[in-house]
């Protein structure tokens, strides 16, 4: 039987939480994911996602993404951005997700997925454009195959569900051929996991079986209010009144991550329908830069979590494997730190953009009103560069 | 693209039309598809999709769960992948669901992307009153999606206009909403899907020269502005009909050329006055035409009431009497 | 343990339907729904709601509204209504439903709910005034503790969790009291069980453990879209991924029905949170009067539900139990021919009113605006009826 | 209604008037509660509801889940159980999934019952740009509103205001809308709580008189029409200004009497000018004061574009020179 069930023990807390590494850093075999890890699963012949180079890129990975965090963070405060929403904590949720993904998967964030967006090979000051408020979206979906941060909680999650029902159209669904089958990572907050749009999409995935997987990092906080006000069961369980099979995984363990992810992405691929997935995580900051999480939350609930730091469990895993050195971690520091200087004079040196690009882009194809306003708009502009010009 | 045809000059009813629209823009590319709630096997309540279903499959003609933010908010996705959905809302009234989805994604992802994504997806809405039902199906939200910008909207009133909108709204790179007159569903009118018109779709057409006044309606009440400016002839008045036709982008310069012509300018459409998309094209025509203006402009709509019970439409709903009481009042000015 | 499982079998078809009446009448205990039904549930002393007496109410109140129900529809063919939702099949569903709130209880319905409006004691003809299109709501929700008939799917669940959050406040829950403690029954159908709204109540509903009973009629369709494309699982498991307890019952078994309102409106107005229901049943007539099933299902269906038909079903029974006569059964059939002729001769005789009530009620104090149109309106009146005069 | 009262005649930035006229309102009636996303112990990512949660406790200060439908549609439910439910949209952008709880629910329920349910309950939500926020958080949605007809619309631009019409609008029978000028937050202003206003709030407000012409302007846009009027006075124009205050229902003899006297309006808001308010405000005005109007009515808003970046609003919004521009083009008709 599947680690994803369709059935809902009785007490809420039964819920199991999978579980591979132990915060100390310690490996637990796992019946179902070892195989889909060490690529035996599915006929075997996938890649080993679990060699110790792999284990290492993903500790680094972990490493540079919070480093480009804390400063984007900094940047906020010196006034480079308008606001940052971090993602410390989530390191693991999110680097696992993304690589756990196949390349020609598609993927749908939130506003929060640094993590995934730097496993997808999206350059993080790619992200900080819209933090910055130059652009709404600082890629193209299509050639990323990830689309663009969302900021309307939930409006997301349809538009995954959709994708995949191309994906079904275009027969790249059960085809049996790993790099042709194709699915979709649909990912949301415990928060928007309220929003109607959400359970809409579990209602159409569900129906047209499109091969989408939900994954909700569960950090227990949506602001300031706490998962238990989003649902008194465990958010794994909500699926299942669709019949969409579901796990909980800690969030914190990379490798239960991407054995959920990997697993539910290739069920999905094959054919089997939509997956729901829970990483049980921690937002470990605030929730954005204008947040104050001192107003809501006690320290002590911070600390408990620093203790369970995605980042460092992955070391002490590669530690007690023997296969990571001082000087792999102190390289991984130093390149976190140089990225996140490039990211500095990246954003200081970025320009602020012409007005003009107000007008452009609102449609595909020409538009009188639009471009009236332009030819406005520049008249009116010029007016002032005249005045410049004559003093 | 091929442009295979489904038959050529014909007559239809404007639900056929577009029907017939659809089944030409399906033949003509096989990524356009239909999704929404009961018009596959039913063929929709209006049976616009009428054999749709079983020329082309349920994988192109998609009965739905029954959620609106869901059947836009998948096309969305289904546009990002590459298809051309278009999606029917069965009801004016139903549209608010999917609210969310229209406003902060239909209309804003090739924004938000810097242009990078096209989103060719076609939203259509049996549109407006006068068919006696129960609240919430005779609603004229057209001015919500006017307000909303990255939205285009074309409401046809003719059965050629049914086609060929139907068509031209399929091709468009931009999402548009097509606003379909309900209550005109059944009203005959040639076809012709071998010429495609001279007549862009974003702009509006002179039904009807004239020299006193010129009345402007679109969609429902283009028919009303038709028999309004007959009945008002017999009255030795002359006015000049324009349709709108495309209610975004707004096509003034027909509007404002035909108002200083004759002066004066009636509104009609059926939503309420108040906020009403007449409104907007009121405050531009007297920006534009300040001088040329004999008397202000005078908009016939819906009250500023909720869409009242069945039984009391009749007197909601601009109709002759109403317009050429308007019509009246422009003129003693 | 309760028949209120949180617990979805991994299979799907493998959720069990409570049934108390077999189709040819025979009656089948039930441990939990028995005690409930004679009323020595929760400590005894409550009313018995199977005595012959009341069963053959039951009966005489499916017999009268089936009798209305036709009768509109031929009004409707009449010219007389706009149009008609017809309840015909659901009437067990319905009067069940009805008979099993408390008269404190608040109910909240659809467009389709003639039995319950019925059983709560509201008059065929208010519901009329609606599909007639002389009024957009026939009664006082307050006066009847039954919302108004509700056209956009979904939107009246969230108002049933809320009426539900004000009974918690005004201290109607959880004291122990039946006479006061107070309950919502929220009703909506297959079809409209998977608009978003219908989710965000089922959160906020779990989330406060607000006094709410969703009860959804299964009628099989969604004017023609089977329930399958709703939900792949029996609509029952819905709300279970909520930690909302649900349970499926045979909705054309009046009893199974009762069973399971009473006593889920029991555990609501206890303090137990809400409850799910999915009640099975059919809709044996049209969508509504503008429909044509035949273009969307087969005969055999209809026919194949024809045979469960909830009258004849609940006749069998008191004709086991020797508790009904031809007598009664004529009796039945012409009280339901005159409530026919009554509608029929009140619907004909009601007048339209006069447009001006347009302008009335658009806001509860006074309204430049609409006063301006409403003057406007009357003087513009007036003209004709000068010209009329006139004449 | 007992007036209880936080205080005396004081100092306070318009969040904190809002918070003392809530915390009135809810000393004053019991049934008055509050429900929203993180408006509890968080007190309102804008800090409006703060220190209520503590005074009045989990019931009456609900942080709801996270959707926007099921707290309208839940306040619908408490309002007909005879709560006053206020609730909080965190920001304008995220009205939208609430839109059909708003137009098809809480607009429609009284006439709906033909009178026999009133609805009152109050929609708070932040509303506008200019504070560098990313996409959604900069909404003018007001106009959507404002066509929407049961609904009515207060947008309080000063402390006093927003402390009385968040208590008068609390106090109505009929559902509110209430826009708080989310960049003005933080301007302080007086407040007289122990004296009711005896100006209506459903009236607009001569702010400052003048002869050349009017600026009318509502919420976040009344500074901004002061600080012009100021400017053109520099240049020796005398320019009326006029806070609208209610959006619906409109107070148009407010207007029509000031433009019958300037002879010339400019209409400032921050929506699209396109489908906006401003539009129908110029449809009535010009309908009313034609032989009036020396200047069409002009109006300076947004523009025709969904809400750009942050770092190019600056452009995108009205600023003193736009609206200075535009009362010079009606000064020179
Ligand atoms: C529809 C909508 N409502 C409200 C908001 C405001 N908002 C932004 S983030 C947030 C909390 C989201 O919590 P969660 O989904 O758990 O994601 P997290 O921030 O924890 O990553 C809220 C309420 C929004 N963006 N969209
Ligand atoms: C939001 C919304 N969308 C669409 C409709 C149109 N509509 C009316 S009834 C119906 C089917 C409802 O099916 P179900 O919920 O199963 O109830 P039933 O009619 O079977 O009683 C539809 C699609 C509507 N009334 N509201
Ligand atoms: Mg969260
Ligand atoms: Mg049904």
């Amino acid at each position: 039987m599947s680690v994803f069930q369709t059935t809902i023990p009785a007490v809420a807390d039964q819920e199991p939480m999978i579980q591979l590494l132990a915060p100390d850093g310690t490996r637990t075999p796992h019946d179902e994911f070892d195989a889909v890890l060490d690529g035996s699963a599915g006929g075997g012949g996938d890649d080993d996602l679990q060699t110790p180079e792999r284990l290492r890129g993903y500790y680094r990975d972990m490493v540079m993404i919070r480093a480009a965090d804390l400063e984007a963070t900094s940047l906020q405060r010196q006034g480079q951005l308008g606001l940052w929403a971090s993602a410390l904590g989530q390191e693991a949720a999110q680097i696992g997700a993304g690589h756990a993904s196949r390349a020609h998967d598609y993927l749908v964030p939130t506003y929060r997925e640094h993590g995934v967006a730097w496993a997808r090979g999206i350059e993080p000051w790619r992200l900080l454009e819209m933090f910055r408020g130059i652009s709404h979206g600082g890629w193209d979906p299509a050639e990323l195959r990830t689309h663009p941060y969302m900021i309307v909680l939930g409006s997301q999650a349809p538009h995954a569900v959709g994708y995949a029902m191309g994906l079904q159209r275009d027969g790249l669904v059960g085809t049996g051929d790993r790099d042709t089958d194709t699915a979709v990572l649909a990912l949301f907050g415990d928060g928007a996991s309220s929003e109607g749009e959400v359970a809409e999409s579990f209602t159409f995935a569900a129906s047209f079986q499109a091969p989408t997987v939900f994954y909700t990092q569960n950090n227990q906080w949506a602001i300031s209010v706490p998962t238990a006000v989003q649902s008194r069961v465990p958010l794994a369980q909500r699926s299942r009144g669709w019949g969409i099979p579901s796990v909980r995984v800690d969030g914190n363990d990379v490798l239960a991550v991407m054995g959920a992810v990997r697993s539910a992405l290739d069920a999905a691929r094959a054919g089997e329908g939509p997956r729901f997935i829970e990483a049980v995580t921690y937002r470990m900051a605030a929730h954005t830069t204008s947040d104050d999480a001192s107003r809501y939350r006690p320290g002590a609930e911070e600390q408990e979590w620093a203790e369970k730091d995605p980042i460092l469990r992955l070391r002490r895993h590669l530690e007690q494997l023997g296969e990571i050195g001082e000087d792999y971690v102190k390289r991984c520091d130093e390149e976190g730190h140089d990225l996140a200087m490039q990211l500095h004079h990246h954003i200081h040196g970025m320009e602020d953009p012409d007005p003009v690009m107000i007008f452009d882009h609102v449609y595909a194809e020409p538009h009188p009103v639009v471009d009236a306003e332009r030819e406005q708009y520049l008249e009116y502009a010029a007016q002032f560069e005249d005045e410049e010009t004559a003093r | 693209m091929t442009e295979t045809r489904s038959g050529h000059a014909t007559t239809l009813p404007i639900a056929k039309a577009i029907t017939a629209g659809l089944r030409d823009a399906m033949r003509a590319d096989d990524h356009v598809m239909l999704m929404g709630e009961d018009i596959g096997r039913l063929g929709g309540v209006f049976r616009v999709t009428d054999g749709l279903f079983d020329e082309f499959g349920a994988l192109r003609v998609v009965d739905t769960p029954l959620g609106e933010a869901g059947i836009v908010g998948t096309a969305v996705g289904l546009a990002m992948r590459g298809y051309r959905p278009v999606v029917e809302i069965q009801f004016d009234g139903f549209v608010f669901p999917a609210f969310n989805q229209i406003t902060t994604q239909v209309a804003k992802m090739h924004y938000r992307t810097g242009g990078r994504v096209t989103l060719p997806m076609v939203i259509r809405i049996p549109h407006g009153g006068g068919i006696g039902a129960v609240e919430h199906h005779s609603e004229s939200p057209e001015a919500l999606f006017a307000h909303t910008a990255g939205l285009r909207i074309l409401a046809p009133a003719s059965a050629q206009d049914a086609y060929w909108m139907t068509r031209q709204a399929i091709e468009s790179e931009d999402p548009v909403i097509m606003l379909e007159p309900k209550k005109r569903y059944w009203i005959k009118g040639d076809v012709d899907p071998d010429h495609r018109p001279e007549l862009s779709p974003w702009q509006a057409r002179v039904l009807r020269e004239g020299t006193d006044a010129t009345l402007l309606a679109w969609g429902p009440s283009v028919p009303l502005a038709l028999e309004s400016a007959g009945a008002a002839e017999e009255d030795g008045t002359s006015l000049e009909v324009i349709d709108l036709r495309s209610l975004a982008p707004l096509d003034l310069p027909t509007v404002t050329d035909s108002v200083r012509r004759t002066g004066r300018l009636v509104i009609v459409h059926e939503a309420p006055v108040t906020g009403g998309l007449g409104g907007e094209i009121a405050a531009r025509v007297a920006e534009e035409c300040f001088y040329h203006l004999e008397a202000p402009v005078t908009r016939v709509g819906g009250y500023s009431t909720p869409y009242p019970p069945a039984r009391t439409e009749h007197a909601y709903l601009p109709d002759l009497d109403r317009v050429l009481d308007a019509v009246d009042r422009v003129l003693q000015h």
